[in-house]
């Protein structure tokens, strides 16, 4: 339950604040990096943020509805590992028509999910382990089906990694498509839809949510199996991207999606932030790397270094500015 | 002429021998000239594709890179050739559709190691149990990555030769010294002295197995003759300490062979498409000579 | 327990273990624990004379012996981490830690191998104390750094501590050049791998930590601010409660507890691995404190939950070794395992389970 | 449905004989919670058109009996009958969709939502399949607008005080299309006005022919609204009685189960009390001047001296709350200056003043106060603990013997001192709180709705307690929503309106009817 006085306005101004100065300092964050590294600001490069990061962000999408709601999915990373290895075996053993095994992955996804949903709910089990195990349960199947990286030689997967559409400054995958349409779509139900709000009121208080007859069974399951959907989704786009199965794709993705959704303006406590916050949130996670990559100067370890320089600037930043604002606030 | 700019995206630093890789990466190119473009991908392929079209961004003259699985390279590579950029693979191969999209291979064969770690043990295995067979135990690397398969798929397909030769356990010990230990302790309570041969992926592993076996109060190297892969320089001491008996090369010393083909390739002289690094196999008796020359 | 090497001591120790249970049935601590012996007990079953302890120069030698010392460390980071989650934080920067102390312990001591005439020598650096002191040092300055994000910024647990989990890695790395730096000095190997009376020192090590955490916790009003600030930040701060202090100082703890887990682990590999020591070590460490049955929600905490909960994980990752399958199957072996114990201490489940089998449901209690 | 509030002035006379056939009915419900039997073998009926109201001393049983008739509890015996058709609710909302509204005694919302949104959420105006925002807000606007509450509908809920949060969720209920309505302590933190206002949309409903249940502890507000009164004792339902044929001392009886003649007369008791002449020292204990902060509290002068009791009045909103939260330095104060015994101190944390010899009761004790998974002995020794520092710890013993003095002299209700405190009544929880303070025995105390949701008796019992410490040299700030409350105990009252003192009085010099005067005039406004 909430432990928010009335008087908490500091933690209340952050998320919504938070939100928009994380825009601005994505923003800077890219003009200082320009002026630094010529070139990076191409318009290509920038559109590469988009396509590199596209299943991060249908990742970081479900996630954002988990964190919103108070709880926590470790899971996603090895979904979409099991995802890809799923798809892959189906198409290359079993030749089974694309389309098919992509709904096949996507149904496994959110089963996963909603099991683990279920577990988190009924049993009030916590979601930090039901999920971890959950975690190692996916990555565990996927060495079970094979631990050698699968090829995928499908002609629409194949079809799907070369197209690129193109749009004013360069191109983009489909798979940036389909992320900015779940975005979308994201953005609709957290905010338009009474599974949305619901899913607010549960983090923020959901014994009164219970209290006040929301549907809050129905909705925790959900909001897991969409969770675990949307890495499936994840681990369909990461396979048209690397055209491969493998029990060792994304690892660690789960920290950087939640990170992402954290940077985004989500507390983890729940109940504040936006889903769009989790584009912001990508982006900002994605620019580091790119900002690494221009530089190629950075040892592996001076590389660790940096990133972690860089997301403790960025946060610092955030809390101070987000501190100003809850002091003119009041 | 403005000097030649290579784009290296390394896998990670997860082991010394990565580190080695990289050193030897990196002075190569200060002594040719070249200007390296460096990008560590912490292990994960998807950082790699990033690092490879940053690289393609930026007009980079060469592309190299080892890669973290062999597969889901195609879309990228593809990048790569259509933006005329030449694409060296270094340490470990891909499997792409068509080949074309690199140039050459520069770098160790895992499978080739496995066979030579089988061969010098079908040779030279000491003690066997009475019965003559000879039980080995098993430390697989991280359970899915390439070398850990092809390791163990070489090292199977020689000793299949000798049916006497048994794999009685095989566990992955994640290519590090601490699981190595722990995992041989393991091995070493629920086999006990039936255990003859240690076959570990790599040295870190084996220098680990090596700590158990001793505080199992065995000799490692004559009760449990121990086969390891790598050559680090740890491993030449253990062998000097006579608790190794034998490192199977697999030499990151590519910088120099790679700035020669970059070199090459921009010259546009033809090049071969498969380039095997030259690696030996170092038993315990040379270690001793051998060591003062070892660079990692 | 001391036997002659060879005899078979399993029986009286499973004897010990049921009345054990038998008496902590009523306490929370019950499930954990049953938890704990069912393993051991599939251990019995599966695998061959797996409680056979034996007298191997001057100390005791067996599969018991080596879960314990492995689990050290673990239990070291649970013990941190309790404290951590008791305050309703998290600490995901263990890992890092760990590799830090360890790392600098190693490189100070170091030792370097000289060959002169074919004579390996071994010399040694630095004071061992000093060394460790500063190793300790280190750890400590990690943990001021994550409680000063948290308590003094007001960041949130889990990105505070990414920071320092991503970076602290690499400022380790740095450190060593990412080589694996080997210690060739003796002394500095029996804090890991040491026997005392028979028994690993490790053992020992966090013995002490857990008796003073504990008194602590009992003797002063430690545990009772800990649990007023995780269960009503607010309000505790209304009742004079000195909140941030208070979590600055729990995160200090919970990075001295990996300081030191770090310095039983390069000493027990008689090396520092930056890259890898303690790999995904705060993972376990959390799995720990919750299978011991401390809630990630903050508040009412266990200690002893926390050391359960670490010796389940090691006992299940020994066992899994032990069995011989595939490492295929490790993660689904674990992931199964964790399932089990987690329901197994939900009440609704035990409801469910007695609803479906009526009969068993006195069985089924524990 | 904001129509039932749409024709005010309707008729508002309830209908002498409620129709025969009650809407709801319980039958023997039991109910045993472990250590305690909270329901034994209850009746209750309620009738269409009706406001029934339920009484009975702290932890007497009448919010666990709301809880089991909307299916947050599943009772152990007995059954529900909605239209003598039996019911089972096994969810608060199974007990909406069968017609039956409920305001728990906890405000039950969410504190990251929009005022609007905890008003509407679960059946929100829709337009083309979306939540239509923009109506909802209005109507939100519209419903609060009838309680006289202005508030901005779209900011979150938790920027308002508890009050404001209490009428929220009063507007929530009313605003269902319901049968059955039921309000646990929804007074408890309301004014006299806005009490008022309540009571005529009551009325209004109930000439619609609402079934209404309402629990309160003021036996005034009983007689206003109420036709029938359930009375409950000990978990058992002492008896069922008309209104009119129930006097109030007789009422008291029955909740208290005594023949004493305490309840009534009690009032009178408490003035001979309090009205000993208090001796008011030279120097003030504490002394604030100009005390302030942008945007809650306009700058304050006040001084409390030892042995006296200042009492804050004003309507809600008015920034009592703030005041003393100031002088407590749980806010930042960001003007004026703060002298303790003549001593210049300034309170940055509620440390500084806990060390000052100053203690603060909050009027939220769910969120501000009550530390929910800690036992009632923890609860009670936190703040002395605090005090003490955690090397200096309180032996168990002596924690118990606090625990129990406590429990004692404020008559808490508990199976034992070993209970968490979340497992207490509501009043129960709020004697804790009072006994947590009380404690640490502070040179001063400041109390902000120290005696909501205790029970007539237990509130006269707590009062004269707290009467007595102050008589003993304790400098206390009383604030209070009930009026007669503050003026009887006061020494003198500051009256407060718009977040800004306007005038003190000395004890005498104003009558209620005259403080309402300057509140709602601010006529006497320095
Ligand atoms: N969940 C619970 N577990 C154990 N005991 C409980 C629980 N809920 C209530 N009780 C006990 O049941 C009794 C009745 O509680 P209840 O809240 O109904 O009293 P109440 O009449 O509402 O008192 P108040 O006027 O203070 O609100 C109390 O003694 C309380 O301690
Ligand atoms: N009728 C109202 N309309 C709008 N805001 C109100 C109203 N009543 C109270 N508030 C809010 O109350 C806050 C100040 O109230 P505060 O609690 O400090 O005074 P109070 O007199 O103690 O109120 P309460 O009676 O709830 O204790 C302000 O922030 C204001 O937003
Ligand atoms: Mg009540
Ligand atoms: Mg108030």
């Amino acid at each position: 339950m909430s432990k928010l006085s009335w008087r908490g306005r500091a933690v209340l101004a952050s998320p919504y604040f938070t939100s928009v100065a994380t825009l601005l300092l994505l923003v800077l964050l890219l003009g200082a990096g320009g002026v630094a590294y010529p070139g990076l600001l191409a318009p290509q490069v920038l559109l590469n943020l988009l396509i590199d990061n596209a299943f991060l962000l249908v990742i970081a999408v479900g996630m954002s509805f988990v964190i919103l709601s108070g709880g926590i999915d470790l899971s996603v990373g090895s979904v979409l590992a099991l995802g890809t290895m799923v798809a892959a075996t189906l198409l290359h053993r079993w030749h089974v028509h694309p389309l098919l095994v992509i709904a096949l992955v996507l149904a496994l996804g959110a089963g996963l999910g909603a099991a683990m949903g279920a577990l988190i709910h009924y049993f009030r089990l916590q979601p930090f382990i039901v999920t971890l195990a959950g975690m190692f349960l996916a990555r565990g199947l996927c060495y079970l089906i094979s631990i050698n990286s699968i090829t995928i030689d499908d002609p629409l997967f194949v079809l799907m990694s070369r197209t690129q559409l193109a749009v004013p400054g360069g191109t983009i995958s489909p798979g940036v498509v389909v992320a900015l349409l779940v975005l979308a779509l994201a953005i609709w139900l957290a905010h338009f839809t009474a599974f949305g709000r619901t899913v607010y009121a549960i983090g923020g208080n959901e014994q009164s949510a219970r209290m006040m007859g929301l549907p809050v069974a129905r909705t925790k399951v959900l909001i897991y199996a969409g969770s675990g959907a949307c890495a499936a989704l994840a681990g369909v786009l990461f396979a048209f991207y690397m055209l491969s199965g493998y029990g060792l794709h994304a690892q660690g993705t789960e920290l950087d999606a939640i990170a992402a959704v954290v940077i985004g303006g989500a507390l983890l406590s729940g109940g504040y932030g936006y889903v769009a916050g989790a584009l912001s949130g990508v982006l900002v996670l994605g620019t580091i790397q790119t900002l690494i990559a221009f530089d190629g100067t950075l040892s592996s370890w001076w590389t660790r270094i940096v990133i972690g320089a860089l997301l403790f600037l960025f946060c610092l930043v955030q809390r101070l500015l987000a501190i100003g604002a809850a002091g003119r606030l009041s | 002429a403005k000097p030649l700019v290579i784009g290296f995206s390394q896998v990670g630093a997860e082991s010394e021998w990565r580190t080695a890789n990289t050193v030897s990466i990196k002075d190569a190119a200060r002594k040719a000239g070249v200007t390296l473009k460096f990008a560590d991908a912490q292990q994960k392929q998807e950082n790699q594709v990033k690092a490879i079209r940053s690289f393609i961004a930026q007009k980079v003259d060469v592309i190299a890179f080892s890669p973290v699985v062999e597969s889901g390279w195609d879309t990228v590579l593809r990048e790569a050739k259509a933006a005329k950029i030449p694409v060296i693979l270094t340490d470990r191969a891909v499997s792409v559709t068509d080949d074309t999209l690199y140039v050459t291979f520069i770098g160790s064969d895992f499978v080739e190691e496995g066979r030579r770690a089988g061969k010098w043990l079908l040779e030279h295995a000491k003690n066997a149990a009475p019965d003559g067979t000879v039980n080995i135990v098993e430390l697989q690397g991280t359970v899915g990555s390439a070398p850990a398969i092809d390791r163990k798929k070489g090292f199977e397909e020689v000793i299949a030769a000798n049916p006497k030769f048994k794999i009685i356990r095989s566990q992955t010990g994640d290519f590090t010294r601490a699981k190595g230990k722990e995992v041989m302790e393991a091995f070493l309570k629920a086999e006990g002295k039936k255990i003859n041969v240690l076959y570990a992926h790599n040295d870190d592993m084996a220098i680990g197995a090596i700590q158990a076996i001793e505080e199992a109060g065995l000799k490692p190297g004559v009760d449990i003759t121990i086969v390891s892969i790598d050559g680090v320089k740890g491993a030449f001491e253990a062998m000097m300490a006579g608790k190794l008996n034998v490192t199977v090369e697999c030499s990151p010393l590519l910088g120099p062979q790679l700035m020669q083909i970059a070199a090459d390739v921009v010259a546009a002289k033809p090049v071969p498409k498969r380039i095997t690094t030259q690696e030996g196999v170092f038993p315990a008796e040379i270690a001793a000579r051998e060591f003062p020359n070892r660079k990692y | 327990m001391l036997a002659a090497r060879g005899q078979r001591i399993a029986p009286s120790a499973i004897s010990a273990l049921s009345s054990v249970v038998a008496r902590l049935v009523r306490h929370p601590l019950a499930r954990p624990a049953a938890a704990l012996a069912l393993l051991l007990l599939l251990d019995l079953l599966l695998v061959p004379d797996f409680f056979r302890l034996t007298l191997r120069d001057g100390h005791l030698y067996g599969s018991v012996i080596d879960i314990v010392n492995r689990a050290a460390p673990l239990m070291l980071a649970a013990l941190g981490m309790t404290l951590v989650i008791a305050t309703r934080g998290i600490d995901i920067s263990v890992g890092a830690v760990v590799a830090i102390s360890g790392t600098v312990a190693a490189m100070l001591i170091g030792g370097t191998l000289t060959i002169d005439h074919g004579v390996p020598r071994y010399v040694s650096n630095m004071p061992m104390a000093w060394a460790l002191c500063l190793a300790m040092g280190a750890a400590l300055l990690c943990g001021a750094w994550n409680g000063l994000l948290v308590a003094g910024l007001g960041l949130q647990p889990i990105v505070a501590t990414l920071i320092l989990m991503v970076a602290g890695r690499g400022l380790a790395q740095l450190l060593t050049d990412g080589q694996i730096v080997t210690v060739y000095y003796q002394p500095f190997f029996f804090i890991g791998g040491g026997y005392l009376l028979g028994l690993p020192f490790a053992l020992y090590l966090v013995a002490a930590v857990y008796i003073v955490t504990a008194l602590l916790m009992r003797k002063t009003a430690l545990g009772l601010f800990i649990e007023a600030v995780g269960i009503n930040p607010v309000a505790a701060r209304l009742a004079g409660v000195r909140t941030a202090t208070l979590v600055f100082f729990v995160y200090l703890f919970c990075s001295a507890c990996a300081g030191l887990a770090g310095l039983m682990i390069s000493s027990n590999i008689k090396s520092a691995d930056a890259n890898n020591a303690g790999m995904l070590l705060e993972l376990d460490a959390i799995l720990a404190v919750t299978l011991g049955g401390t809630s990630l929600a903050g508040g009412k905490f266990s200690l002893p939950g926390g050391v359960l909960g670490a010796l389940i994980i090691q006992t299940l990752t020994y066992t899994i070794y032990s069995l011989g399958w595939p490492p295929e199957v490790n993660m689904v072996l674990k992931s199964v395992v964790v399932f089990m114990v987690c329901l197994s201490q939900s009440p609704q489940a035990g409801r469910l389970w007695r609803r479906l089998f009526p009969r068993r449901a006195s069985g089924g209690a524990a | 449905m904001s129509l039932t509030l749409s024709d005010t002035g309707a008729a508002a006379a309830a209908p002498a004989t409620p129709p025969r056939a009650p809407v709801l009915e319980l039958r023997g419900i039991c109910l045993s919670f472990p250590g305690v039997k909270a329901l034994n073998d209850v009746a209750l009926r309620l009738y269409p058109g009706e406001v029934h109201t339920l009484m009975g001393q702290n932890g007497a049983g009448k919010s666990t009996l709301i809880k089991v008739l909307t299916g947050v509890y599943t009772p152990d015996q007995g059954e529900i009958l909605l239209d003598g058709r039996p019911i089972h609710p096994a969810s608060t909302l199974d007990a909406q969709q069968l017609g039956i509204s409920t305001v728990y005694q906890e405000v039950n919302l969410c504190p990251n939502l929009s005022v609007a949104e905890n008003i509407f959420i679960g059946r929100y105006p829709r337009k083309w399949g979306a939540v239509d925002w923009g109506t909802m807000r209005r109507q939100a606007a519209e419903l609060l607008k009838r309680l006289q509450i202005e508030v901005d509908v779209t900011a979150p809920l938790a920027r308002y005080p508890l009050a404001i949060q209490q009428m929220v969720a009063i507007s929530r209920a009313i605003s269902v299309s319901a049968r059955v309505l039921i309000l646990d302590e929804p007074t408890s933190s309301l004014d006299e006005c806005e009490v008022d206002l309540l009571f005529a949309v009551l009325r209004n409903l109930r000439a619609q022919g609402m079934a209404i249940l309402f629990v309160t502890h003021f036996l005034d507000q009983t007689y206003a609204i109420s036709d029938r009164i359930t009375v409950m004792r000990n978990g058992e339902r002492e008896g069922e009685y008309a209104c009119s044929e129930l006097s109030r001392l007789a009422l008291v009886n029955k909740m208290v189960g005594a023949p004493a003649d305490t309840g009534t007369n009690a009032a009178d008791d408490a003035n001979e009390a309090a009205v000993a002449p208090i001796p008011a020292g030279g120097t003030p204990f504490l002394r604030a001047r100009g005390l302030g902060r942008k945007g809650a509290l306009a700058p304050l002068d006040i001084d409390l001296h030892q042995g006296q009791m200042l009492g804050l009045c004003g309507l809600l909103g008015s920034g009592r709350t703030e005041a003393a939260r100031l002088l407590f330095g749980a806010d930042r104060a960001d003007s004026g200056a703060i002298a303790v015994d003549g001593k210049a101190r300034s309170f940055h944390s509620p440390r500084d003043a806990i060390a000052a010899g100053v203690g603060f009761c909050s009027e939220d004790r769910k969120h501000e106060g009550a530390i929910l998974d800690l036992s009632v002995r923890e609860n009670i020794a936190l703040a002395l603990q605090a005090r003490g520092g955690l090397l200096r710890p309180i032996p168990l013993p002596r924690q118990q013997a606090l625990a129990r003095q406590y429990v004692r002299a404020l008559g808490v209700k508990t199976a034992s001192i070993e209970t968490p405190i979340g497992l207490l009544s509501g009043g129960n929880q709020q004697k804790v709180l009072l006994a947590r303070w009380l404690a640490t025995a502070p040179k001063m105390l400041i109390l902000d709705e120290p005696t909501r949701g205790i029970d007539v008796r237990a509130k006269q019992e707590i009062m004269d307690y707290v009467a007595a410490l102050c008589r003993k040299g304790m400098a206390i700030l009383f604030i209070s929503s009930e009026l007669p409350e503050v003026l009887r105990y006061s020494d003198r009252v500051l009256v407060m309106r718009d977040r800004k003192a306007c005038g003190e009085y000395q004890r005498g010099a104003l009558d209620e009817t005259s403080v309402l005067q300057v509140i709602a005039a601010g006529e006497h406004c320095a």
